[in-house]
């Protein structure tokens, strides 16, 4: 929509049904950063205009990310609210909602970052065909881990004491499949993998992980958690006994904006990365100004709120291109085909799992992929160091260093 | 002198009669009476007897007839009688609860029919959610309230069942069919291996052993690799629906399909509550066995009997509920889907499978109907288990006993406002007992024993001792007249050791073939003494009653 | 008569257990320094009278006077809500089944029978008081009472009741699962404490037990006071027990 | 010939005090014996060891020979060891007629409800079946006991104080049943009971315990004669 | 594989504190009141909660901010006594009913603060100034200190509080017989308030020590709960002290798996643990064998 003459949209919304976790203990945050984002981009839309001069009508429901019958009952809410699409930040036990919109088959993007889900959708391409996940898959965590640290010491901020890895890994099926796709990864790099500490939510005291780090003496730490409260405790003391001239890198939990407060200066340096994060380019950068002007708070969310956005455009994209939001065959095959630029960087979502592609991965055109972002905590913020491409700041040496 | 009492026959002159004999001034016997009925006192209401509605007209034998196929027990329970007052024939349902029960299934059944269109799926969907659940509680109420086993373990055989059927149906590719089998296999592994503490730990600290076990198999199915597979749980089991049914028919089947399993474990829940096991059970409660184990019960053989074939059948249930959700996730396990399962079966009421049924009904159609209420539904949950814990001892369906309960309180109560002094009938027989002329029969006993009392005097005795028999005056005559009229039971007499020279008090007792009581040894010497000892106990007790 | 001080005055009292009335519409006047001895079948409502003084039962009607305030009155639920009310007016009740703190060494014990500010502060002397009427107590003082024989139990709850200084003693069933000897030697304790001010009543199957040691003997039968006992009831009662 | 049933030099511990200092008893067929002593004298216990509630430190119990020591209530039950308690204790929750129904299935062989009518026939119980077993009156709930063990025609009962809270008339229909019972039948009756006049009526054989000690056994009369009787229980009653 | 004795002692104290920290209040309620208390974990997120509000408005003073943390969770104590135990606690079958009264609580509770205060979870500021304390191979940072020693001296205040004071004489006397209690003029419900207070306040003190464990958020309460309960359970019904061996026994276990084993067992050796202590003594480990006969 060119906001060219903004007419106060008319006639039957387009209804668009958010998967959103508001009473359970796992994710709340990142599904509210996903509504926040998905509700600016509606007011945006119908501010100009709407999509086919109809406006855009958000439909969140709840859902209890962790629990196969509460996935299900809130796909089937939305199917008898007869949504023309369904956003979905994530979900942890995704294939029992994807049955339950099999029918239905109106367009699902979502935002899992799980592979085992988008193979099922290339394992039954005609059953799971209305399923787009926008972003990478969470195997390209571990595997461009490697390549992150080569390309960091090749820049020649930092020179890794030694080349071994330590990898810190929680159960959870999301951080042990990021485990095994990192320890294939090293093997073909020039890092090499020191040892595999297994640690288990939750955890009351880090002494014994920081012994452990401590006693490997490994030149880098993937800390391969998840829970955002827990990484803080872990930087807080590790920070009081530190391994010197270590590099840690947390695995996407200081994403969430309570990370940095619940750090506070203690956050300073650690490194993390997400694979759906809002670029600070100049879309990014007006995206995160408007964000921040319409939901002002300490710290924004860098990754789920441009997911929401992302999707609602993404949505509102097609359903404008194909012209009848209730012809959802049309309206799959439109995303599938035709890529999608957002805050987040482009979704190519034509292949047969049906995410979007990685880059440096997938493709070596930052045009043609979803970057990896990885993060520095400078000065209490959080700057892109890598992609070179997108990147805010250079690898700082840590306190610790 | 005034009170002399002149024998009518003295002047017949025969031999040991005396012709006068002091005795006491004469006293209205009206007296008592009208001073028991001047005091007046209010009446307070004692509240009512059990109502039932009454059908007219015959056919209780019909009912009689009509029995459940292969067994003895009847269809309903129906009483006929004669109305005591219009001499018409009546029927009483004794026990309505199989008529709500038709009722309810019939609703159930025709449910599907009447959805509102917009939630159809959504409706059939809980639907079917419920009737697994209502099933799981069905089981596990059966284990609390009957097995009197406090465990909480029940989800955890759901989910072991649902793990191994899927993880088996995924790698052998099991066909969904043989998935509640080898449910119930693994169902009865575990039961056994659950029961075992349970002989020994009792209450709150074998709750805690089994939630224990509950979070082992959380941690162990979320870090192991074959179970935690990447997608947080188990998926792609054999599900009993063909595939490329459309949306609708396949919800519509499913809960048919569920609905048919919560009956077949509601058949099993009356089996076993209803048969010789529950009732073994039900005879030995928590702590109160010793009746139970007098009569030769041995009831921890039939709770652990009891814990494993539910073990059996929840393990089924996990099959089912693989082939339902082509898998089973951690959650299963989660220790707040276990206290959502015990807030079910308390709002409904412990140990009754219409309570398990209830329960579970109102906490999944909040849950998962309302899913846009988002917080509200929980805080509705929330309020609902508190409202029903503070003010119900037994859940909804205890409500009814509660309140019989308050209202037999509160009749005592008023009663004991209403309490006239005295040896009267207690209001609690005059309102139970049949024969209410017993009332009046009492009432005035009282009276004339009150009147009797007044009778009893030194000269009276005397008079009595002199003359056991014969003529007497009229206040001794009143007295020997009410003696008379007592009883057998416990009425005094004497037994003739030796007619003329020994004899000896004894009491009746009231019976055929009861021998009677002796009272006491002492031995009386000549028949008019003797007499004269019952007189005198007889006064005693009247004195004292 | 008229004169002295009434300690206890129950009027028309009614108690009982959910349904069930155990006490019908009963009467009775304590006077200060008298000994009281109430006998009765099982059953009867002994128990159950003292429970009523003291609130415990499911529910009540009636008045009862304790050192002339109201602490009877019409109670329908929370059997013992308002008990420690009540004994802070001065009761002291010796329950039947030992109503004991397990847990407990016999000194906590002893020590939780003195309540009141006053008594907590003198409890040495008064514990004192106690071994010397119990003196086995004396070498059991650090055990948990759990341990004790059913005397050495008895023993304790009275001298728990005796800790504080309450104006009504209700004793249930002294001797009861006690040994003769031990039996006797307690109501002989029961005996002698000195009642200045205060009055004590006993309930007691065991009629002879009480013969000729307290003041007033009363029956008790299906819940109603059988009046002063005469030598003919004391008969009556020796026959049925 | 051999007893019915024998406790030889019975010895118990409960909470740490020794409360049975080593009891011995036996009981011929159609044998009614009794057994008084002052309260907490351990006669409730005693027949918790014999009945198999509590299992005694030391001793032993047969019955027809068969060493029972260490068989559990339920057991014994089977063997027809019939056992009732102090306080008239019965199933809250059962209707009267479930409670007979239970006892019949308690254990194979099942009966039929004529051995339960026959039963209540001889205790003379007759009420209402709907009726809930917890609104009986205390000899009915006696009664009902008796009815539920009556109707295995067990050879040996176990009463405590079955005439404790009835009245003088309940007493006697209770003696009558048990006259019937030992004289008629051949049940051996080991009788609890406080109320000389009943033991009087029935007991052939009288055995006194005081403080878990057998002080005395013979007749009723003998034994009252017994100082050391008198001294225990009797001391307190003259 | 080696074992750094120190290390674990060390490891196994700190955490023997924090297990310690939260099993008493559970403990005390339970064993006093006869309550399971499920909204305990509702308690200690609302005293975090209560605490962040008076360091932002208020004052960020270790001292302040722990008594704003005791006071809410009295409060909240109070709360929970009021609704799940005065209502309830001479009816029958109090005890599941009151535990489902006090898990309505904590649910409804939960969902309220998360409705306020929103899913992000809050830290204090630090309560124990700034310091680090070198011991061998662990470095006690200021809040962890700060928190073992406070939590040692709260322990062994309430315990002796516990032993010597008439008030802590009436709650034992109260766990073991309410109904002889009120016969030695102890008010049941007047004594369940001040111990609800008591428990609750112990609840704020431990969340506000533990901030930086648990960090501030609705559901901050989860863990310590279930850690709680099970400690309590396992140091046996009635018995504080059992309480704390089981603490110190849980601890010592966490440590030695975390060092042997590794960190993903431990969950699972502490719950293999307490069954197992569970089969050996039925009642807990301080459990008070008591088997009253019915006839
Ligand atoms: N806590 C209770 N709950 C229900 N009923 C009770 C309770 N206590 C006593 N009763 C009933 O009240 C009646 C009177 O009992 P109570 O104990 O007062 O008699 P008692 O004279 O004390 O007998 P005993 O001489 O054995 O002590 C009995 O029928 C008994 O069943
Ligand atoms: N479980 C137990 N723990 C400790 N002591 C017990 C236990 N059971 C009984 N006792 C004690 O054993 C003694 C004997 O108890 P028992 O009931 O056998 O006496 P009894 O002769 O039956 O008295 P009664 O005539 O009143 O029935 C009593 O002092 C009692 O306190
Ligand atoms: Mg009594
Ligand atoms: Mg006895």
């Amino acid at each position: 929509a060119d906001g060219a003459a903004p007419k106060k949209p008319t006639g039957k919304p387009i209804v668009l049904g958010l998967t959103i976790s508001t009473t359970a203990a796992a994710g709340v945050a990142d599904h509210a950063d996903h509504m926040n984002g998905s509700l600016l981009a509606q007011e945006e839309i119908n501010a100009n205009g709407g999509i086919l001069g109809r406006p855009l009508e958000l439909r969140p429901v709840d859902v209890d990310l962790l629990s196969a019958e509460s996935c299900q009952a809130s796909i089937r809410k939305l199917v008898d609210l007869k949504v023309h699409a369904i956003s979905s930040p994530f979900l942890f036990v995704p294939i029992p909602a994807m049955d339950a919109s099999a029918n239905y088959k109106c367009p699902y993007v979502n935002g899992n970052t799980q592979r085992a889900a988008t193979d099922m959708v290339a394992k039954h391409p005609e059953k799971y065909n209305h399923i787009f996940q926008m972003d990478p898959s969470e195997v390209f965590y571990g595997e461009t881990f490697p390549v992150f640290l080569e390309s960091l010491a090749d820049s020649g901020n930092w020179k890794p004491k030694n080349n071994k890895v330590h990898i810190v890994q929680e159960q959870i099926a999301y951080c042990q499949t990021i485990s095994r796709a990192c320890q294939e990864a090293l093997k073909k790099s020039r890092f090499e993998l020191a040892k595999v500490t297994d640690i288990q939510y939750p955890v009351q005291d880090w002494g014994s992980v920081i012994r452990d780090i401590k006693k490997t003496g490994a030149g880098t730490v993937m800390m391969d958690h998840w829970v955002a409260a827990e990484y803080a405790a872990f930087c807080k003391q590790f920070r009081a006994n530190p391994l010197k001239g270590t590099l840690i890198y947390l695995q996407y939990g200081p994403s969430q904006p309570e990370f940095l407060e619940l750090t506070g200066k203690a956050a300073e340096g650690f490194v993390w990365s997400t694979m759906l994060g809002v670029y600070a380019d100049k879309k990014g950068q007006a995206f995160r100004d408007k964000y921040q002007k319409r939901f002002p708070g300490k710290t924004m969310g860098l990754c789920y709120t441009g997911g929401g956005y992302d999707i609602a455009y993404m949505m509102a994209q097609a359903w404008n291109a194909v012209g009848n939001p209730d012809d959802f065959k049309a309206v799959n095959d439109y995303i599938r085909k035709t890529a999608f630029r957002g805050v987040c960087g482009w979704s190519y979502m034509n292949n047969p799992r049906q995410e979007a592609r990685h880059f440096p991965l997938g493709t070596d055109s930052i045009e043609s992929g979803m970057s990896q972002l990885y993060f520095q905590i400078q000065d209490g913020k959080n700057k892109i160091i890598y992609p070179p491409q997108l990147k805010e700041a250079d690898f700082r040496l840590t306190p610790w260093m | 002198m005034a009170n002399l009492w002149k024998n009518p026959v003295a002047n017949w002159s025969i031999k040991g009669e005396a012709d006068n004999v002091p005795t006491i001034p004469w006293t209205s016997p009206l007296k008592p009476w009208i001073e028991t009925t001047k005091a007046k006192q209010k009446l307070y209401k004692v509240g009512r007897l059990r109502y039932y509605y009454k059908f007219p007209g015959h056919g209780a034998r019909t009912w009689h007839r009509w029995r459940y196929p292969f067994t003895r027990r009847r269809i309903l329970n129906i009483r006929g009688e004669y109305n005591a007052k219009s001499l018409r024939r009546e029927k009483t349902i004794l026990d309505r609860r199989p008529v709500y029960w038709m009722l309810s299934f019939i609703a159930m059944v025709i449910a599907p029919l009447l959805m509102p269109g917009g939630l159809e799926s959504t409706l059939l969907n809980a639907g079917a959610v419920f009737f697994i659940y209502a099933a799981i509680n069905l089981c596990w109420t059966l284990v609390i309230g009957t097995a009197g086993i406090f465990s909480l373990a029940s989800m955890a055989i759901v989910g072991a069942g649902a793990y191994g059927a899927a993880y088996l149906s995924l790698t052998y590719g099991l066909p969904w069919w043989s998935l509640p089998m080898v449910g119930s296999v693994i169902g009865l592994v575990f039961g056994i291996l659950i029961a075992l503490p349970a002989t020994r730990l009792e209450g709150f600290y074998y709750a805690l052993l089994t939630l224990g076990l509950v979070e082992l198999c959380r941690v162990y199915v979320i870090q192991s690799r074959t179970f935690g597979s990447a997608t947080g749980g188990v998926y792609g089991a054999d599900s009993y629906l063909p595939d490329g049914i459309s949306e609708i028919s396949g919800l519509t089947i499913s809960y048919y399909v569920c609905f048919a399993v919560m009956l077949a474990v509601l058949f099993m829940f009356r089996f076993i509550q209803g048969k010789r096991l529950g009732r073994i059970l039900r005879m030995a409660p928590e702590k109160r066995e010793a009746f139970a184990e007098a009569t030769g019960v041995n009831f921890r053989w039939a709770r652990i009997q009891v814990f494993i074939i539910t073990s059996v059948v929840l393990g089924a249930l996990g099959g089912v509920y693989a082939s339902h959700f082509h898998g089973a996730s951690p959650s299963l396990f989660s220790m707040d889907s276990v206290l959502l399962g015990l807030a079910m079966l308390v709002i409904g009421g412990i140990g009754r499978s219409e309570g398990a049924v209830f329960g579970t009904l109102v906490v999944v159609m909040i849950d998962k109907v309302f899913i846009d209420w988002g917080p509200l539904r929980l805080i509705l949950i929330g309020v609902i288990m508190l409202s029903v814990v503070l003010f119900l001892k037994g859940g909804v369906f205890g409500i009814k006993q509660q309140f019989r309960a308050w209202r037999n309180k509160k009749k005592s109560e008023n009663r004991s406002t209403r309490a006239e002094k005295g040896g009267e009938m207690l209001p609690e027989e005059a309102t139970e007992t049949h024969d209410k002329d017993q009332i009046f029969l009492r009432r005035f006993d009282k009276m004339q024993r009150d009147y009797l009392k007044t009778l009893v005097s030194e000269e009276v005795i005397e008079e009595h001792r002199r003359s056991p028999l014969g003529q007497h005056s009229e206040a001794l005559e009143r007295l020997l007249n009410y003696f008379r009229r007592q009883p057998q039971s416990d009425k005094y007499a004497l037994e003739a050791i030796e007619p003329f020279k020994s004899y000896r008090i004894i009491a009746m007792s009231g019976q055929r073939g009861v021998p009677p009581r002796v009272v006491e040894d002492k031995i009386y010497k000549s028949e008019s003494e003797a007499l004269h000892a019952v007189f005198v106990r007889r006064v005693q007790d009247l004195m004292e009653s | 008569m008229s004169e002295r001080k009434e300690i206890l005055n129950i009027q028309g009292l009614s108690a009982g257990w959910g349904p069930m009335r155990v006490i019908h519409d009963l009467d009775l006047v304590v006077y200060a320094g008298e000994r009281i001895g109430i006998v009765g079948l099982n059953g009867h409502g002994k128990s159950t009278l003292f429970s009523a003084i003291a609130g415990m039962t499911d529910w009540q009607r009636g008045s009862i006077k304790l050192n002339g305030k109201e602490v009877g009155g019409t109670r329908s639920q929370g059997p013992g809500r308002y008990t420690h009310l009540v004994v802070r007016q001065g009761l002291a009740l010796m329950p039947q089944g030992d109503e004991i703190f397990t847990g407990l060494t016999v000194e906590e014990h002893l020590d939780s029978g003195a309540f009141t500010p006053a008594a907590w502060r003198d409890r040495k002397a008064r514990k004192e008081k106690i071994l010397e009427i119990f003196p086995p107590l004396r070498k059991l003082m650090s055990t948990p009472v759990g341990r004790l024989s059913g005397g050495e139990r008895r023993m304790v709850s009275l001298g728990r009741g005796l800790m504080s200084d309450a104006s009504l003693l209700l004793v249930d069933e002294p001797s009861l699962g006690l040994a003769p000897k031990i039996g006797k030697g307690v109501m002989k304790a029961l005996m002698e404490i000195e009642l200045g001010n205060s009055a004590m009543i006993i309930a007691e199957q065991n009629m002879a037990l009480l013969e000729g040691q307290v003041d007033r003997v009363i029956g008790m039968h299906v819940g109603k006071l059988k009046g002063e006992a005469s030598t003919s009831l004391a008969h009556e009662m020796k026959r049925e027990i | 010939m051999t007893a019915l049933f024998e406790g030889r030099d019975i010895k118990l511990e409960l909470g740490g005090r020794e409360i049975l200092k080593g009891i011995s008893l036996s009981v011929e067929k159609g044998e009614v014996m009794g057994i008084i002593g002052p309260n907490g004298a351990g006669k409730t216990s005693l027949f918790e060891v014999l009945s198999g509630r509590i299992f005694p430190k030391s001793g032993q119990v047969t019955f027809k020979g068969q060493d029972v020591t260490s068989l559990p209530l339920f057991k014994r039950a089977r063997l027809g060891i019939g056992r009732t308690y102090q306080t008239p204790l019965v199933p809250d929750e059962l209707k009267v007629g479930e409670v007979l129904k239970a006892a019949r299935q308690a254990y194979l062989p099942y009966l039929t409800s004529h051995d339960a009518e026959w039963g209540l026939d001889l205790v003379n119980l007759h009420v209402d079946f709907d009726q809930y077993a917890r609104e009986l009156e205390t000899l009915n709930r006696r009664k009902l006991l008796l009815a539920c063990l009556l109707m295995r025609r067990p050879p040996l009962l176990l009463l405590d104080e079955p005439a404790a809270g009835l009245i003088n008339s309940e007493v006697d229909e209770l003696d009558h049943l048990m006259r019937k019972l030992s004289k008629e039948m051949g049940v051996s009756i080991i009788i609890v009971e406080h109320r000389m006049e009943l033991l009087e009526m029935i007991a052939d054989r009288v055995m006194v315990m005081d403080a878990g000690e057998q002080i005395a056994e013979g007749t009723l009369a003998s034994v009252l004669a017994n100082p050391q009787v008198h001294a225990a229980y009797f001391e307190n009653v003259e | 594989m080696d074992i750094d004795i120190g290390f674990v002692a060390i490891t196994a104290v700190t955490l023997a504190c924090i297990y310690g920290t939260l099993a008493i209040g559970v403990s005390i309620t339970w064993s006093s009141l006869g309550l399971i208390n499920m909204s305990y974990g509702f308690t200690f997120a609302t005293a975090g909660y209560g605490a962040w509000l008076v360091s932002e408005y208020i004052s960020s003073l270790g001292p302040v901010v722990i008594l704003g943390g005791i006071l809410t969770g009295a409060l909240v104590g109070v709360l929970v006594c009021a609704v799940a135990f005065i209502p309830i606690h001479d009816k029958p079958n109090f005890t599941v009913r009151g535990l489902i009264a006090s898990l309505a609580l904590s649910l409804i509770g939960t969902q309220a603060l998360l409705y306020f205060f929103g899913p992000q979870s809050k830290t204090l500021p630090p309560l124990f100034g700034d310091w680090e304390l070198e011991l061998g191979e662990v470095v006690l940072t200021a809040d962890k200190g700060g928190a073992i020693l406070t939590s040692i001296l709260m322990l062994t205040l309430a315990l002796w509080w516990l032993r010597s004071s008439r008030r802590g004489l009436e709650i034992r006397a109260m766990m073991m017989n309410p109904h002889a209690a009120s016969l030695v003029g102890i008010g049941v419900r007047r004594t369940g308030f001040y111990v609800m207070a008591l428990t609750g306040g112990l609840a704020g003190l431990a969340s506000v020590l533990l901030s930086q464990t648990y960090f501030v958020s609705p559901f901050s309460g989860v863990t310590p709960l279930i850690k709680g309960l099970s400690v309590a359970l396992c140091g046996g019904l009635g018995s504080v002290g059992g309480a704390m061996i089981a603490a110190v026994m849980i601890g010592v276990n966490e440590a030695l798996t975390a060092d042997i084993l590794g960190g993903q067992y431990i969950l699972i050796t502490q719950f293999l643990l307490i069954i197992l202590v569970l089969i050996i003594r039925p009642r807990g480990i301080a459990g008070i064998l008591d088997k009253q006969r019915e006839a």
